[in-house]
């Protein structure tokens, strides 16, 4: 009965996206279609939601079946836990982002049109609902080209804008070459089972050659570590979402490239039934190097949106580090462990999307109060958009992984994953590699804090060092609303880790055949051979009870302080916004320390008639990301040459290349299932 | 070497020829050359490049009263021949400008900011005319030292004029320290262009405690002026009175008892031992060396007290007279002096043996805050700074004065530039002090310490020299009617020094700033007056 | 349960009393030592608890530039760093709060304390809280994974990251010591706690010289009670690290259980223990310099090859 | 693995153990420096306060004359004079007491001026007739 219902509310899911992803995209009247594409993509969010908490605490699976296209390429939905986890991460961003939307897409009305961004929102938010849904591996790539496609129009939606362009192109070269290799493993699972159905797929991999079980790992791994923004594929990621309109990168970096982790974790473990233990290595050692260099990367920058992409790039290094783990302890035979790590890489995949939804949101927020995204021209919003800055702050605190929000959780849980490597699997090799990655993991956690103290200090603190700052006021209700209720859940999901072992309780049983307690509210028993737990809430009371308890004391003994407001000391002299620390001058340290990685070179030109008397010193930083260097541009330039000699023969604009590329994919699956 | 000096400036007078109005040896070792306004610069370049003379001191002089115009003074000192020479040219008050040379000669930069901000005279052609020494907040219009300036007047404050240097792009900051410090240190502005750590661009502004000590002077006696030229500074008070004693004793043409030149050797070298074992002690400070801190500090207290004992002042202040030094020491006082040297000697060995070996301390000192010859040179840097850097001067040995040419001593060179550099040349210094000291009391004459002065004439000039710890202290003086000060100009090494310092902080990193500092031991008081 | 409860707070009050009275004494005694040193006599041992007393009576200044944060961040770090303090034992095997967290909980919440120092720090706009929370933030990056790494040295013994169990599997290997591995984590977390202190040659906690301070420099616009706060939770944060140190590497002698007898001797062989470190850090500091700030990395990264090492003897030996 | 584990500790310590040795072995030497109130008398040559001996005066003017920042002041008082010294402006160079022909002014060793009220550094000598 309640299986039933819950198809039905799976199918109002799909279909109110699918309203409001026409209904906007005709609406003439920007208003209309702002309130008809969120409202659908807000209902639409809430639906899906129910559908997938359903499942979860439910312990059922929906089965679904569409339409059959031809024999057994069909589009099917069957939501299992796995599905049903990204499907609730995927509709708690849909109704988060649709409320802030209503106040942020404000800002293009008579500018743009607001009815295709409407309806672009919530065609994106339908292709990524197929993508955990589908049960065929056709219409998985189907529904992987169209969410890239409609992910690669949102981000050119302001393609008049320096560099948007750009952006998009890098983007969308890099995301096909990822398409290539998904699709080649999807077809070699195919050649190999004869059918697209994921249910086969499942069945029949355990008969495959280890061979080809390593070739469509390998195959699956770089095509859904482009999605991901795992380094060195990375490059897209820093480019796609600052050109994106802000609530299209919230989604894009809380949401679409966790589908990656979702593919990765459907191929590898429901499909290939975990692999030996160099996939895992690999796996961690790919999430380490991410974790690592995506945070250092994200520290040189004084773009705010551009350190958020680059800090996706950090934290789904983290979720790689945690399924690498799993990967591991899977091969170990050792499935508390396993099923542990797989816990912390989905916690994380949860909180991720929580805390980087407030941000970009927050960051989305700036923008449209201040209408840049450089951050030494900001400063002093904290007084001009009080709620803004706190809820930017909770999202920050959850980013760096502090107590008690929620990232510091899942790190946690992270961590332990990495130090149980070396407790307890006896190879030497593995005793030292826990420790290392750990160390990894903690350095990207001391980073991430710089960078975000960087960017929060900048922008919001002390005095306005430009007009744009000095104009900025609080954004509206709705955009606030929106920050708010991710903002929320950090906190929820920081000292309640009960609730989301509850919902993965279901993922674990599955493939490990195990589970972690965590039905009690206040704390975390990783139990079983260790007692490694976590109270958060008792630490958290703890915490509460000295803060309530100190300051009360403290005005009893020493009586309500006087607070006197005076001027900033500043040795005698006037302080000027100049005299503020820059977003460049506060994470200079740490690029002159780390300056081989990040290639940081600066160019300075003096100014001066004579010797002796410089007039004017110009001064910049430069950052040459010497891996992307070095890996890419030589790889960037030839595709993209490629495409524009592609674009010459065709005489025609990219969209009618992109059309074709989708078809001749669609050509060559159809071709192959008739051979 | 008497005739080496006649050729050398009868060579000079011939090669300049038709440029110069007139060519006249006023002292022994001191020559004036009058020229036209124009050809200054033909002259001075003449005087610095072909015959490597180096800027001494630059002086502007209100001499509307009596010789009808202002009077600007190139003094050059050469230290091979031993000799001065003194370029003058008259600028009227009708046309108050003068051709800047600062452009060519950076280290004329301030002398001619000096001289348009107090006399009012505007230098040509000068690339920066921002305010030196008066602030911004002063009056354009009213400059101190013209004469018709009544002390007693209260100047209005204006809008500001202050500027400093502009930076492109969004990236640097601008950090401010000072006039205001944490320390006890005496007023300075410091303006960093730095990003990070990394400080590209370092704009000093000095002059807070400018009190107008030559205005203060003028028309003042000579015998009380002394102790005016002995307050300019805290720790070279003593450098300052010889100084300025010299300096009236060179107007008055007087030579005073061999006695009180042993003397007066004597007390420099104890000033200059205090000095630097205090600044090597300090040194350890900028790096937070507390064992070097605290035993440099005990060290120094050991010579203040030494000090107190045989002169009854820890800074050796009311120690000189006017025509020699104030009172004689007597035997129990040399074997207090020399016992007290030998103890020192043997901590300040130790001190030195540990700081040297110590891999973080040197590590911090070297490489940083690099001089370059070529730097100092153009700037005429002086003293330790100087010999830090290679340039090869000290006025002790080069234009010797008191009883510097009757002792022997080796003056230490580095060519390295950097902190440790400027350390080695204090550390070498002190040991030759010290040999000094003991060479003074193998040789010490008997005699009288003081020589009465004759009766000065009005407008004498003369000058007076001394390398302090921190370098040579020149002190220009005109004597007026009644034994008076006319006009009285102090140059302090730190007035030369202090633009280099600026030099050698861009590419350190700003925690290195205060070693950096520190090592060149400037002090404000000296160079503001 | 409820007298589990009770017990459980009453420890919880205790500890924490611990922490505020012992962290300015040992400050005190760090001051003192260092003072007599440098052939001074020094303030009384007493006179950073006087210093806090009297900053946390006195009225306090702040910018007209500063937002609410620079009145919460005092607040909240002190808390932070006090909670961390309940996770660490002391001078008996377990911590109240030892059931509740670990030795991840110990840095973060210490990371949290930090983070807010460091995002006060650019309140005020000032350049010199920027250059301080800058500065500590690059060297915080570096210390972290050395910090983590020399924990994990110890951790690896016991198999657990809970701080009472790594007592507990420690003070039974009472000769460990001798063992290079144990040694050499020894070293690297020597080091860390250096590095951690805020103290020579890491940074330099007497300088006030503006352009030099790291820690110091961020509270530079602070002044009364939060200042005092401020101050206080550093002392606290420099308590905690010397217990997490004692924890990890000095076990022996802590009580196993409450009798008094026990408790006693024990609360006298961790005060000596203290008083040793104290004397240790101020030798140290006294002997040497402060290291070029580009140079500490390499300090840190030392720490971590003497980890590394460790850990490497420990699975080949 | 010995080898090893004796360069790990060298790169800890980077081989400066004998250099902290030496620097032990000199704070040792040095012992405690400071010294503690009260302080000892100041050195005989120390230039302190005035003595000023009102019979010996011969009321010439001389010391007032002499003094470079005029802290010596004489006023007619009633019947007598009164000679004051500023200890605020005096800077102890010591010309008063050199100057005077019947040692009426001598300087003494007297270095204590710390005092709660800025008046109480003015000595007043009254003459006698």
């Amino acid at each position: 009965m309640i299986e039933a219902s819950l198809d039905k509310v799976f199918i109002t899911t799909l279909s109110l996206f699918l309203f409001g992803t026409f209904a906007a995209a005709v609406s003439q009247k920007p208003r209309t279609a702002n309130l008809i594409a969120h409202t659908a993509s807000f209902l639409g969010g809430m639906t899906g939601a129910i559908t997938a908490l359903g499942v979860l605490l439910g312990q059922q699976t929906i089965f679904l079946s569409a339409w059959y296209i031809i024999a057994d390429i069909s589009l099917s939905f069957r939501i299992d836990a796995l599905s049903a986890f990204f499907l609730l991460i995927i509709c708690m961003l849909a109704v988060a982002v649709s409320i802030y939307s209503i106040g942020y897409v404000t800002e293009y009305y008579h500018k743009k049109n607001i009815g295709l961004l409407g309806g672009g929102l919530n065609l994106f938010l339908l292709s990524m609902v197929l993508v955990v849904t589908v049960d065929n591996g056709f219409a998985f790539l189907i529904a992987w080209e169209l969410m890239s496609l409609v992910s690669f129009f949102l981000v050119m939606y302001e393609h008049e804008r320096p560099g948007v362009r750009r952006a998009g192109y890098v983007y969308v070269v890099m995301t096909h070459i990822g398409t290539v290799f998904i699709t080649l493993s999807f077809l070699a699972l195919f050649l190999f089972t004869g059918s697209f159905s994921f249910t086969d797929f499942q069945a029949m991999s355990a008969q495959f050659p280890n061979w080809l079980k390593n070739l469509i790992f390998i195959m699956a791994l770089i095509g859904f570590g482009t999605k991901a923004g795992i380094v060195p594929l990375h490059v897209w990621l820093p480019r796609a979402h600052p050109a994106a309109p802000s609530h299209i990168s919230a989604l894009m970096s809380a949401v679409m490239i966790k589908t990656a982790a979702y593919g990765l974790l459907r191929v590898s473990f429901d499909f290939l039934g975990g692999g030996p233990v160099w996939w895992g290595a690999i796996v961690l050692a790919a999430g380490a190097l991410s974790a690592f260099i995506g945070i250092l990367f994200g520290l040189a920058e004084n773009d705010i949106k551009r350190f958020l992409a680059y800090s996706s790039a950090e934290n789904m290094g983290i979720i790689f580090m945690g399924i690498g783990a799993c990967l591991v302890f899977n091969a170990s035979q050792q499935s508390l462990l396993a099923a542990l790590a797989l816990t912390a890489a989905l916690y994380h995949i949860l909180n991720h999307a929580m805390f980087k939804g407030t941000l970009f949101m927050g960051a989305g927020a700036v923008l449209f109060a201040t209408h840049t995204r450089n951050i030494n021209e900001l400063g002093g919003l904290i007084k001009r958009m009080p709620y803004t800055a706190v809820l930017f702050l909770i999202g920050g605190l959850a980013l760096s992984a502090l107590p008690p929000f929620n990232g510091f959780i899942s790190e946690w849980a992270t961590f332990q994953s990495l130090l149980h490597l070396s407790f307890d699997i006896p190879n030497p090799w593995w005793k030292i590699s826990g420790g290392l990655a750990a160390a990894a993991l903690g350095i990207t956690g001391a980073f991430a804090a710089g960078g975000i103290i960087k960017h929060f200090g900048t922008a919001f603190l002390a005095m306005p060092r430009s007009e744009h700052a000095r104009g900025a006021s609080e954004v509206p209700a709705s955009m606030r609303a929106g920050m708010a209720i991710l903002a929320l859940f950090s906190l929820v999901l920081g000292v309640w880790p009960g609730f989301v072992l509850a919902i993965t309780k279901n993922i674990n049983e599955k493939m490990f055949h195990t589970h972690l307690s965590g039905d009690a509210i206040w704390y975390v028993p990783f139990a079983g051979q260790k007692t490694e737990t976590l109270f958060p809430g008792i630490v958290l009371l703890t915490l509460l009870g000295i803060l309530m308890l100190g300051a009360l004391l403290l005005r009893f003994w020493a009586g309500k302080g006087k607070v006197h407001i005076d001027e900033t000391w500043n040795c005698g002299t006037s302080l000027e916004s100049s005299m503020q620390y820059t977003g460049t001058a506060y994470s200079h340290p740490v690029l002159r320390i780390m300056q081989r990685l990040t290639g940081t070179h600066k160019k300075v030109k003096v100014y001066q008639q004579y010797a002796y008397y410089p007039r004017k010193i110009g001064y910049h930083l430069y950052n040459d990301h010497s891996i992307e260097d070095a890996a890419y541009k030589p790889v960037v330039a030839f595709t993209v040459k490629v495409s524009q000699v592609i674009r010459m023969i065709q005489n025609g604009n990219l969209q009618s290349y992109l059309a074709y590329m989708v078809i001749t994919l669609i050509m060559a699956l159809l071709w192959i299932r008739q051979v | 070497m008497l005739k080496n000096k006649k050729l050398f400036l009868t060579r000079i007078k011939q090669q300049l020829g038709e440029k110069i109005l007139s060519f006249t040896i006023r002292q022994p070792n001191e020559t004036e050359i009058v020229v036209k306004k124009d050809q200054l610069a033909e002259v001075c370049r003449f005087l610095c490049q072909e015959k490597e003379g180096r800027l001494f001191t630059m002086v502007g002089s209100d001499e509307r009263e009596f010789a009808g115009s202002f009077v600007l003074y190139y003094v050059f000192s050469f230290d091979e021949t031993q000799q001065f020479i003194t370029v003058k040219t008259m600028t009227p008050e009708e046309d108050s400008t003068f051709p800047s040379l600062a452009a060519e000669f950076p280290a004329l930069n301030w002398y001619e900011r000096e001289v348009k901000d107090l006399l009012g005279l505007r230098p040509q052609g000068h690339p920066d005319l921002r305010p030196l020494i008066l602030h911004g907040d002063w009056p354009e219009e009213i400059h101190p030292l013209r004469k018709e300036f009544d002390v007693s007047q209260n100047a209005p404050r204006v809008k500001s004029r202050e500027s400093f240097m502009q930076y492109e792009g969004d990236e640097v900051t601008e950090i401010p320290v000072g006039p205001i410090h944490a320390g006890i240190i005496e007023p300075g502005h410091f303006r960093f262009g730095a990003v990070g750590d990394t400080v590209l661009y370092l704009d000093a502004r000095l002059f807070f405690t400018h009190r107008g000590l030559e205005k203060a002077s003028e028309g003042m006696p000579l015998s009380k002026a002394l102790f005016l030229a002995e307050r300019i500074c805290g720790v070279c008070a003593l450098s300052h009175a010889v100084s300025f004693a010299q300096a009236v004793e060179a107007a008055a043409a007087v030579e005073i008892p061999l006695r009180a030149k042993y003397l007066r050797t004597l007390f420099l070298e104890l000033e200059r031992l205090y000095n630097h074992i205090g600044d090597v002690g300090n040194i350890c400070a900028g790096f937070g060396f507390a064992v070097g801190v605290s035993q440099g500090t005990i060290l120094r207290e050991e010579l203040l007290m030494l000090n107190e004992r045989i002169a009854g002042h820890r800074y050796l202040r009311g120690i000189v007279d006017l025509g020699g030094v104030r009172f004689d020491i007597a035997h129990p006082d040399y074997a207090d002096i020399l016992s007290t040297l030998n103890k020192i000697e043997i901590g300040f060995t130790e001190l030195v043996d540990i700081l040297l070996s110590h891999d973080i301390a040197v590590d911090r000192m070297s490489k940083t805050g690099i001089l370059t010859l070529k730097q100092a040179n153009d700037l005429e840097v002086v003293g330790v700074a100087a010999r830090a850097s290679g340039r090869n001067i000290d006025i002790r040995r080069d234009q010797p004065y008191a009883a510097y040419d009757k002792v022997s001593f080796t003056v230490p060179v580095y060519t390295e530039g950097d902190v440790l550099a400027r350390i080695r040349v204090r550390i070498d210094e002190v040991f030759q002090s010290i040999s000094i000291i003991r060479q003074i009391f193998i040789q010490m004459p008997t005699g009288d310490v003081s020589v009465g002065l004759p009766p000065i004439s009005p407008y004498a000039r003369g000058m007076g020299w001394v390398e302090s710890s921190k370098g040579e202290t020149v002190h220009w003086l005109m004597t007026g009617p009644n034994e008076t000060v006319e006009r009285y100009r102090v140059r302090s090494a730190t007035y030369s020094n202090w633009p280099a310092v600026a030099l050698a902080v861009p590419g350190n990193i700003v925690p290195d700033f205060p070693l950096i500092n520190k090592s060149f031991e400037l002090c404000y008081a000296c160079c503001d007056r | 349960m409820l007298e589990q409860m009770i017990q459980m707070a009453g420890w919880i009050v205790l500890q924490t009393a611990i922490l505020l009275l012992l962290a300015p004494l040992v400050q005190g005694l760090i001051k003192k030592s260092k003072a007599r040193l440098q052939s001074r006599i020094g303030p009384s041992i007493l006179q950073p608890s006087y210093d806090i007393i009297k900053y946390l009576k006195k009225d306090a200044v702040i910018s007209d530039k500063a937002s609410w944060l620079t009145r919460v961040a005092p607040y909240i770090a002190f808390t932070a760093v006090i909670t961390a303090g309940l996770l660490v034992p002391t001078f008996i095997v377990n911590a109240p709060l030892g059931v509740a967290g670990d030795i991840i909980m110990v840095i973060y919440l210490l990371g949290l304390a930090r983070f807010f120092t460091a995002l006060a720090a650019l309140d005020a706009g000032s350049s010199f809280g920027g250059m301080g929370s800058s500065r500590e933030m690059a060297l915080g990056a570096i210390i972290e994974p050395a910090f983590l790494l020399a924990l994990f040295t110890v951790c690896l013994l016991s198999g657990t990251t809970k701080l009472g169990q790594i007592v507990q599997v420690m003070s039974g290997k009472e000769w460990a010591l001798i063992d290079p591995s144990y040694a050499l984590a020894f070293l690297a977390m020597f080091i860390v706690v250096i590095a951690e202190t805020g103290r020579i040659p890491v940074d330099n906690p007497d300088t006030h010289l503006e352009l030099t301070m790291i820690h110091e420099g961020m509270l530079l616009e602070y002044s009364g009670r939060y200042l005092g706060l401020m101050l206080w939770a550093a002392e606290i944060k420099q308590l905690i690290m010397l217990n997490l140190f004692i924890s990890a590497f000095l076990p022996w002698g802590m009580a196993l259980d409450w009798s008094s007898i026990g408790a006693g001797a024990a609360i006298f062989i961790y005060g000596l223990k203290l008083a040793l470190l104290g004397i240790l850090l101020a030798v140290i500091e006294t002997a040497y310099a402060k290291m070029r700030l580009y140079k500490v990395p390499k300090l840190l990264a030392a720490s971590m090859a003497l980890s590394v090492l460790a850990v490497i003897m420990r699975v080949v030996m | 693995m010995r080898a090893a584990t004796v360069k790990a500790l060298n790169l800890a310590v980077e081989g400066e153990g004998n250099e902290m040795f030496e620097v032990i072995r000199k704070i040792w030497k040095t012992g405690v420096v400071t010294h503690k109130l009260p302080l000892r008398e100041a050195s005989q040559r120390y230039r302190g306060k005035l003595d000023i001996q009102p019979h010996k005066c011969k009321n010439c003017g001389a010391c007032v004359a002499a003094c470079p920042a005029g802290a010596i002041n004489v006023a007619q008082k009633g019947q007598g004079q009164e000679l004051s010294i500023a200890y605020t402006k005096c800077i102890f160079c010591g010309l008063c007491a050199s100057v005077c022909k019947v040692q009426a002014v001598q300087m003494t060793n007297d270095y204590h001026l710390a005092t709660k009220n800025k008046n109480d550094l003015i000595q007043v000598v009254r003459m006698p007739q």
